[in-house]
């Protein structure tokens, strides 16, 4: 069997085959193009082809006053839209001298939080497609439609939030809102032990994703690879934990990091696999906290009115959002409009790794590969 | 089918019809055909709804619900009038006639090992002397098809599912055929009609639960050897929709993509069908005496679920893990078990 | 939104870079996040191989601004210490016309995208670098996207970008699929 | 005995004509379905016959495995060999040379032989066959074991020599 570590000698030297996969592609999740090299069924080299979804969010930002950005945010990272939206707000907040208060703050971290369980919980279901398993995408969905539910109890939308605004949030809690919230957290739990038994210790399962795509940290590091991806190598880095924000620090949360219990290298697969599914149980602790924490009182900073940052600012605001560091560059002229908006995407790196770590592997590891790198289109191409 | 072409000339006579003697057995056949046929595609459709419905209750959801009243059952009539109507698409670079071919060699493999099938004591198209053999022969045909489809559609997914089409058959096929040669040792015969009728007299008596348990051990072989030869998940390989798009019927649509698709599901019953004859004695009842066609459906049926269980739990296994399970744990234990069993029959 | 306490994490490494590369280093700047280190274009490469010595481990991003009215781009980059939670910009001023700094990508392997985008959308180009073409946009689209003086082109291959431009009731029949 | 006379007559055409189309198709893929076409009319003959062990295992090792691998063989190397090489006059030459030698042959071994007529077949033929494999010709059955024997290790052991050259 293909173990990790062992070259695949090719005993019939056959013609090699150059495949396109994709950009329409049942696994490359959305429109990624992986131009494949692979003599029979092992693959020799991958190249990412990306810029399929290219909008230039970017470009749009500098014609745009500061506010009305933020619901472009939640197209890149669509899966946890919520998430960009605090990145980009805590970035112009931080260039603009501007405070959320208290409950704002709480709330914006119930939001991310719940987010960041919905796009695990995706990258978990697509992960079992990718695989081969098609059910568990279904059960993940099931919790997932609850934190969906949720959300938009609060803003309306399922899947664009722009809940999150400059100084504050959009609105506060309906009601019935935190009973519902309370009532996710107390079943959640049951439910991850439910995916474990289904998918991650499934025994063909763990053969399949175990070993392969073996990411050392070096390697991570160098390609600037972060979040779940980089956690999965061993590097116990969480911007959260690290460079807290907002009210991390006054949360109590674990960072997983990858482990060789399961039988196979640090940094495999598996282990990335599994960091998210360990971080859909630190979601829910951080969203207990939050739960019992949050005061009362206003959700908006009083008179941000016109954002207007000072000339010549700039702020960079790192955030984690469910791939990694989310990275907002924000430089003002002084104007309404900001004179540059850079998006650092956590997927873009992630997914610059791919043709290092595919090398040699089989066709189908190529998919489990991409799929265990949870990639989203929408916020590689902006 | 004998009794059918003895039957016939009755039938003839007396709605007063006049046809000579040499095309009686010919008609019988060309019945015979015609029934045969008209039973795949009835199974297949009812198999089709029956694993929407159970993969969607499976999935905490409900399946089909509209077609046909509260089941849905009326689904696969309607995917089946869908995909008749749907356009028959032809790649332009595409091997035109071998393209046109591949999907009848698929049916028609599944179609002729349904002769051999024993239903019930009576009911069986003939009693082949060697039924099992025939069944296995055949249906190495629906394989090359496959690989036809794969190769014609001159699509490099389509290609690659055709290449671990052929792959994992050539590794199956042995691991199925040994499976099958404890119960010819303790049957004494190749005939499924001979060997169903040795296993009467109850539950005790069927192979599966013979000692000593050779038979149950290549009972598991053979149907996981079963699995990989229809291409079900976990062997989904040749077609794996999130690898290969959908492997060696990417190009296919319509018609000629219903032909795979029904072929699948025929499959299904056929190998479910010949695992109950061969270890859990056919039409025999739990209880000794009970005889009847339904026992075989049950059981038929009972093995069906399995299978429509097993793909909608379990992950793909990868081709290096599918051809290392195929020669070095199957092939191995089959072995062993026609060696022990032999050995068994002779030293009892 | 406080600043956050990191912000001057990058101070002592932007002192020693500064002792040690003197005139190349313009200023030691601080904004509300980072620690800023101004310097000159020339030394854009040696001293990013200063500061991964210094253990700034991981390339976060490379970007550039457009300053139309001043003439000049600013090229930022920004890097972290995985070990340590320390973080430090750098900054560079270079001409609009003659955008261009050596590339990272011998230092850092993430720069090799992260130079595309930015040569892609702003126009930098990156001696050195291995493979410097388009990564976002397509290998024959005109202009940077992110140039303020941009104009987006008004047909790409035949398709229509600017709505002014469609003629809403002289436009062309709808070609029938065969 | 008029229908038998017709398949006889059906079955046998599919056998030569697939033959025929083999040697006419420039494209290798054709030329395999064309051989399966005549392997199946083989089958078709010997269940005519009345030996439908010996049809099944036709279509077991000859449509199951010997065909399979062929195509195997031809996916594995490429889209720009699928098609016939050029024509060598050399190579026309020994080749028809070497067809007419067999032809000869053939004809002679079955113009020789005394060929039993109007036996009835034996209804099982799968037990006298083992029967026969296992008494009377014991000798040239285990000596074609040992042949494929040699031939599997033989190939395994190349393939290590191949690997161990390479590393």
């Amino acid at each position: 069997m293909n173990s990790p570590g062992v070259t695949i000698d090719r005993d019939v030297k056959t013609d090699e085959l150059v495949i396109n996969m994709g950009p329409q592609h049942p696994s490359t999740h959305g429109v990624l193009r992986v131009i494949l090299k692979t003599d029979g069924e092992i693959c020799l080299d991958a190249q990412p082809e990306i810029g399929y979804l290219h909008r230039c969010a970017e470009k749009i930002a500098e014609n745009l006053v500061y506010g009305q950005f933020v619901p472009y945010t939640d197209r890149m990272d669509y899966v946890s839209g919520m998430g960009c939206n605090l990145g980009y707000c805590l970035a112009v907040e931080q260039i603009a001298g501007i405070q959320a208060p208290l409950r704002a703050e709480y709330l914006r971290i119930i939001v991310t939080e719940l987010n960041r369980i919905a796009s695990h919980l995706l990258a978990f279901g697509t992960y079992g497609i990718d695989t081969g398993a098609i059910t568990p995408f279904l059960y993940g969905f099931r919790e997932r439609e609850m934190i969906l539910d949720l959300l938009e109890m609060l803003c309306g939308a399922r899947l664009t939030y722009s809940y999150i605004r400059i100084g504050g949030v959009d609105g506060d809690v309906p009601p019935g809102f935190i009973d519902k919230l309370r009532e996710f957290i107390d079943i959640f739990p049951g439910k991850i032990r439910e995916y474990n038994k289904l998918l991650t210790f499934n025994h063909i399962f763990m053969k399949r994703t175990t070993g392969i795509g073996v990411l050392s940290p070096e390697t991570a590091i160098a390609y600037g690879v972060t979040g779940p991806n980089l956690r999965g190598s061993g590097v116990r880095r969480d911007v959260r934990r690290d460079e807290p924000y907002s009210v991390y620090p006054k949360l109590e949360f674990d960072v997983p990091v990858g482990t060789t219990q399961h039988g196979g290298p640090l940094g495999d697969a598996w282990n990335r696999y599994y960091i998210r599914m360990k971080e859909l149980e630190e979601s829910t602790k951080i969203l207990k906290q939050c739960v019992e924490q949050m005061p009362q009182g206003p959700i908006m900073a009083e008179k941000v009115g016109r954002v207007k940052p000072p000339a010549k600012t700039e702020g960079y605001m790192r955030s984690e959002n469910a791939r990694g560091e989310l990275g907002f560059y924000v430089v003002s002229d002084g104007t309404m409009q900001p004179v540059r908006v850079k998006v650092r995407a956590p997927s873009f790196s992630n997914i610059s790794v791919l043709p290092e770590i595919v090398r040699g592997q089989m066709l189908a590891d190529v998919v489990a590969i991409i799929g265990s790198l949870d990639i989203v289109l929408g916020e590689i191409d902006r | 089918m004998n009794e059918l072409a003895n039957f016939l000339p009755t039938v003839l006579s007396r709605s007063g019809l006049t046809v000579p003697s040499a095309l009686i057995p010919v008609l019988a056949m060309f019945l015979c055909a015609s029934i045969m046929a008209a039973f795949m595609g009835l199974s297949a459709a009812v198999l089709v709804w029956a694993e929407r419905k159970l993969a969607g209750h499976f999935q905490c959801r409900l399946g089909p619900v509209y077609v046909g009243g509260k089941f849905g059952w009326l689904q696969s009539i309607a995917d089946g009038i869908k995909l008749l109507l749907k356009e028959d698409i032809i790649p332009d670079q595409a091997d035109r006639p071998l393209f046109r071919l591949a999907p009848y060699p698929v049916v028609i493999g599944v179609l002729l090992a349904f002769i051999a099938v024993p239903f019930s004591e009576k009911l069986m198209v003939t009693d082949f002397n060697i039924g099992v053999f025939f069944i296995l022969a055949v249906l190495t045909v629906e394989v090359f098809g496959v690989i036809l489809a794969g190769w014609a559609s001159n699509n490099k997914w389509a290609l690659l599912g055709a290449m671990r089409a052929a792959v994992q058959m050539v590794s199956y096929e042995i691991p199925m055929g040994l499976a099958i040669l404890p119960v010819v040792v303790m049957a004494q015969s190749l005939s499924l009609k001979t060997i169903v009728a040795a296993q009467s007299g109850g539950a005790l008596h069927w192979f599966v639960f013979q000692p000593p348990f050779f038979m149950a051990v290549s009972f598991l072989i053979f149907f996981i050897a079963g699995l990989a030869s229809l291409k079900r998940a976990p062997f989904d390989l040749p077609e794996a929709e999130s690898e290969l798009t959908a492997g060696f019927h990417t190009e296919y649509s319509g018609m000629r993509f219903s032909f795979f698709f029904m072929a699948e599901y025929a499959g299904m019953l056929l190998v479910s069908a010949v695992a109950s004859a061969l270890y859990l004695g056919g039409w025999h009842g739990i209880l000794p005496g009970q005889e009847s066609v339904w026992w075989f459906l049950a059981k038929t049926g009972f093995l069906i679920f399995v299978m429509i269980w097993i793909r909608w739990t379990l992950p793909r296994l990868r081709i290096d893990q599918i051809v290392y399970v195929g020669w070095k744990v199957l092939t191995p234990f089959v072995l062993a078990c026609v060696v022990g069993q032999s050995l068994w029959a002779t030293l009892r | 939104m406080s600043p956050s306490a990191f912000a001057s994490s990058g101070k002592p490494a932007a002192e020693s870079a500064k002792s040690n590369f003197g005139e190349k280093i313009i200023d030691i700047q601080a904004v509300s996040s980072d620690v800023v280190l101004k310097i000159q274009p020339a030394a854009w490469k040696e001293i990013h191989a200063f500061l991964k010595s210094e253990g700034f481990d991981m390339l976060v991003s490379i970007s550039a601004v457009d300053w139309i009215k001043e003439n000049i781009m600013w090229i930022v980059s920004h890097l972290s210490d995985t070990n340590k939670q320390r973080r430090i910009s750098v900054k560079t001023d270079v001409p609009r016309d003659a955008a261009r700094v050596d590339s990272l990508a011998s230092l850092w392997r993430a720069a090799d995208w992260h130079e595309r985008e930015c040569f892609d959308l702003s126009g930098v180009s990156f001696a050195g670098h291995p493979d410097l073409r388009r990564i976002l946009c397509p290998d024959d689209w005109e202009g940077h996207a992110l140039r303020k003086d941009y104009k987006a082109p008004d047909f790409y291959h035949g398709i229509q970008n600017n709505v002014n431009l469609i003629d809403l009731d002289n436009r062309p029949p709808i070609p029938e699929i065969v | 005995m008029g229908v038998e006379k017709i398949a006889f007559y059906i079955l046998s055409a599919l056998t030569l004509g697939g033959g025929v189309a083999i040697l006419f198709s420039v494209r290798l893929m054709r030329s395999v379905v064309y051989l399966l076409v005549s392997l199946f009319g083989v089958a078709g003959l010997f269940i005519l016959m009345g030996a439908d062990f010996l049809a099944a295992l036709q279509v077991l090792i000859y449509v199951g495995g010997i065909t399979v691998l062929l195509v195997f063989g031809l996916m594995l190397t490429g889209p720009s060999q699928f098609q016939n090489q050029e024509e060598n006059r050399l190579k026309a030459i020994t080749s028809g040379v070497c067809s007419v030698a067999i032809a000869i042959v053939l004809l002679l071994i079955v113009r020789k032989t005394q060929w039993p007529t109007g036996g009835v077949a034996a209804s099982e033929t799968a037990g006298g066959i083992g029967r026969l494999l296992l008494t009377q010709n014991v000798f040239a059955f285990e000596i074609a074991s040992v042949l494929l024997l040699v031939v599997l290790v033989g190939v395994a052991l190349f393939m290590r020599l191949a690997r161990s050259n390479r590393s």
